[in-house]
């Protein structure tokens, strides 16, 4: 059971940053991944030297989906753009704290996915750093 | 009557024969395999068959004349011989081999479909097809400009049998292409009349059994269907074959599919003569040792009896659907027990299937969660995801206490 | 140099990786196995492979979750990946499985083809083609009004490269597609030089790899080569498997071949969107179990050694060569030893080939006679059929000496 | 070397009827196995009362099916036309006297099938009896 830890569930059930979009948004995308139907749109407001002032995001999907998107977007709040540009999927990992397979892996990357296409327009980004 | 207390044959005799049962998933979790509508298990029998022909007999088929190669091509064409009468063609030359259902399907569109369809012609799909019985039409529907018609779902998840006759009254329809048992609700669709009607219009039939041929007889000719597909690796023989039956004189008219070794009759620069049948779709070194897995698969649900493998799936269709309705917020989808095969889909309240699906995983119960290649059927059901469990001739009434239990353990998780 | 009295490896451990040798043909006639380019044999290891992955692993890949399911799909994904380090691919994604070369050319014929080309265009092929790089394109070109240029053969069974040269200046040349080696001459064109020639030209170029992949190490990245096709069953892997690759942005830019699950991403009553590489060309179940034992198959050849491979069968070749240019009446085709490999073709007096290959059968030397699948070739050099002897990692000298002892008996019996 | 029987070497070295087209023929066909390159051209002329009187045949391809024409010639001199409808795959297995792979049947059934499209149009005879 080792994927459901309590703060996943927490997480999950009580999501972090969940609402409406912000407007206006410096940081303004969605996307989803048809095989599980999970959705995400994530916005974003910056400050003046560029860090991450507020973050609202609202979509659906399964628990690890959805604790992704509630523990990255509560990370997210004070990084500068620069520092979100380093954050990998290693640290997204580290943050969840549990092993994915690679089927589950793509539910939790899905918000760091829309991170990076909406933060830097990398839309070809496939969750998958590792192949060139 | 099933009688809901006796298996129609020994299960312990029969699970011994599925050596991967016999292994637990996790540490001190006996494995409790309910995905056989995505793949079945295989018995001793069908890997050993394999594994003999490798070790004794393999060569390259036809025309080889060496030892060897005339025992492969009997071997080859002998596991034709006995899927023929497993389904009841009347000719082998009726029984084409190809990858899966998927290629049986692109098959048919391919080769009689893009030899007789233009714009004007309908098509008659359903709403609850497989992906692999929608797309190979909707590429080619692009490609000739012919139109589709989708039969749709009824709130019973059965196929709306008035629309149906409405097409096929005020459309010139071609083709209807039709799954018999459905991989999601698990619905047994009226073929036999459907056929019939489909025939009274002119229209040709297909029939999508990759979830009937596995689980019930199916005879070819007693149906009167103009094509059959399905897959080796739903019925206990191996991946990477599949079969697509075909009325002769229809296989006869249709132009091959793909070109190569085998299907040619002869070749100059200038152009070639297609072989006769059914060796004009089988272009290429066939899967030889894949249709000998099939063959002993064959013959090992022969033995069964197919009449016994679809009783034993019912007494544990009609319990999983029992003992699933007790469980509070846990929703089924699909007809009553009686009008249904092989499959129980359901929801858990709002815990997505993927998370239903991995909590299951951890207690060693192994069912499916998605889409199951139907989104646009999850799009009528209104949810993008549900949960399925599937069963087979090795599984038992203990297997769904697993599931049930299983499943009280993760509403317990997620506290409701 | 090679040194005709050194195999490369230890013959009898690798003979007894293959128990199909080790037996009779017929009663007294130990089994000479020389028919390997029609389809090689087996190691244990390969399957063994396929066994214990149905014994313990076997589930439907991608997107099950669930261990079974998990396990399969790391089994037939990481089989992907050996065979994508194999031919030394960028990327895994740029491996797709198919049924067999046949399959894989009739792909980028369906797929690349229909999209690319039409009147004026010109694709290139080459008179000494197996049918299986002749048929689908006269399929197409029958279909799309594009022209089909062959390069002639020349005295000494070579590509005529003065005729491509010709055909690269003159012709808008879309595509050449030619084979590495060729199964009847055992002819090694000069791949390297013919694909600069064709990209300087702005065509692209593809290589039936069916006789080369499994005899000698191919680095796609090297050649800069468009498309490879080729077959498991050659190279000691199982049947029903085949591969293609391609240059990404190439398969990127290509619509999908066949429709159905796994190749999209997203299906809809009205349209479908389609999947990542490889999966837009994966339609349906895959064959797992059959990439499990290529991935076993690429192991062994690996740990042998492609180049230790090449060394051993140039010293078989050339022992044959040898051997049967002192038999009387006795004509072989094709070049000189050091400019081909695998093969040795011939025909012996006036007696057809099937009689030679039936009483060679009887002494237990099994090889395969015909046309090989080359027609417009056989029509060139101007025999209906062949004898052709073909060799593999298990072969020794001692059979080629059962070969040519076989060949002297049937020239006693024919009374020459 | 069951099937080089010394007959069947003789039959395929030594043809007989074999020679140029009857002119005028009363049954006058040809066919091949393109697989093999066997090619036959086989002429026939009739009496009054419908039996052969006269075979000539020409072609190429192996022993089996060279010498399974030479003997077939033979054989059909002085039948009916009744008596060769008759005649079947098994009749000309019995004559050859050896037991063939399927692969080498269809050399052995080149003559009679060139034979049965040649008398009665039977143009997909496919030398498969069995099936319907
Ligand atoms: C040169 C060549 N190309 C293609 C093929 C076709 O291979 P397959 O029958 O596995 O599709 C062969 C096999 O005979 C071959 O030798
Ligand atoms: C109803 C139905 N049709 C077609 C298929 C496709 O079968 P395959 O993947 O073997 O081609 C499936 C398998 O999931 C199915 O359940």
């Amino acid at each position: 059971m080792d994927l459901y830890l309590d703060n996943i569930i927490d997480h999950g059930q009580n999501p972090r940053n969940f609402g409406p979009p912000l407007d206006p948004a410096d940081i303004d995308y969605a996307d989803d991944n048809p095989f599980c139907g999970d959705h995400l749109h994530l916005t974003v407001q910056l400050d003046d030297e560029e860090r991450v002032k507020a973050v609202s995001w609202e979509g659906q999907g399964c628990t690890i989906s959805q604790a992704s998107a509630s523990m990255l977007g509560e990370e997210m709040i004070g990084k500068t753009l620069d520092e979100l540009k380093h954050f990998d999927k290693e640290d997204l990992l580290d943050l969840l704290g549990i092993q994915l397979s690679p089927t589950r892996l793509k539910c939790a990357l899905l918000s760091l996915k829309v991170l990076k296409a909406g933060a830097y327009g990398l839309h070809t980004w496939t969750g998958d750093e590792s192949e060139e | 009557m099933t009688d809901h207390n006796t298996y129609p044959f020994d299960i312990a005799r029969i699970r011994a024969d599925f050596p991967i049962l016999d292994q637990e998933a996790h540490p001190g979790k006996r494995l409790v395999f309910l995905d056989s509508a995505a793949s079945s298990q295989k018995p001793r029998q069908v890997i050993d068959a394999m594994a003999a022909y490798y070790t004794r007999d393999h060569a390259n088929v036809h025309r080889g004349i060496h030892v060897l190669s005339e025992r492969a091509t009997d071997a080859y064409e002998g596991a034709r011989e006995k899927i023929r009468a497993f389904v009841n063609a009347r000719s082998h030359r009726e029984i084409v081999f190809t990858r899966n259902t998927t290629e049986s399907v692109n098959l048919v569109a391919g080769s009689w479909g893009r030899a007789n369809l233009g714009p004007g012609d309908v098509v008659v799909l359903s709403a609850m097809e497989h992906h692999s019985n929608i797309v190979p039409w909707q590429i080619l529907a692009a490609e000739r400009g012919f139109t589709i018609r989708y039969i749709p779902v009824t709130g019973t998840g059965e196929l709306d049998l008035d629309a149906y006759a409405g097409f096929l009254r005020d459309d010139p329809v071609k083709l209807v292409s039709v799954l018999h048992v459905s991989n999601v609700l698990g619905t047994v669709n009226p073929v036999t009349e459907m056929i019939r009607d489909a025939h009274a219009a002119g229209a040709l039939f297909m029939i999508d059994g990759a979830q009937s041929v596995p689980h019930l007889a199916v005879d070819v000719q007693a149906l009167d269907v103009d094509f059959l597909a399905f897959s080796s690796h739903k019925m206990a023989g191996p991946t990477g074959l599949g079969v697509l039956y075909g009325k002769r004189a229809i296989l006869e008219a249709m132009p091959p599919y793909m070109g190569g070794g085998e299907m040619i009759r002869r070749v100059t620069l200038e152009g070639s003569q297609w072989n006769d049948l059914p060796h004009k779709f089988e272009a290429g070194t066939p899967a030889i040792a894949e249709a000998v897995g099939l063959g002993a698969a064959v013959d090992y649900l022969g033995a069964l009896g197919m009449d016994n493998v679809l009783a034993h799936e019912r007494i544990i269709v009609e319990y999983a659907m029992d003992r699933l309705a007790e469980v509070p917020g846990l929703t089924i989808y699909g007809p009553d027990t009686d009008r249904r095969n092989g499959v129980t889909t359901f929801t858990l309240k709002d815990i997505h299937a993927h998370d239903v699906a991995q909590l299951l995983d951890a207690e060693g119960v192994a069912i499916r969660a998605g889409h199951h290649c139907a989104m646009p059927l999850h799009q009528h059901l209104g949810v993008p995801a549900t949960a399925r469990a599937s069963f087979y001739v090795y599984n038992t009434k203990a297997d769904v206490d697993a599931l049930v239990e299983a499943i009280y353990n993760a509403r317990k998780l997620f506290r409701f």
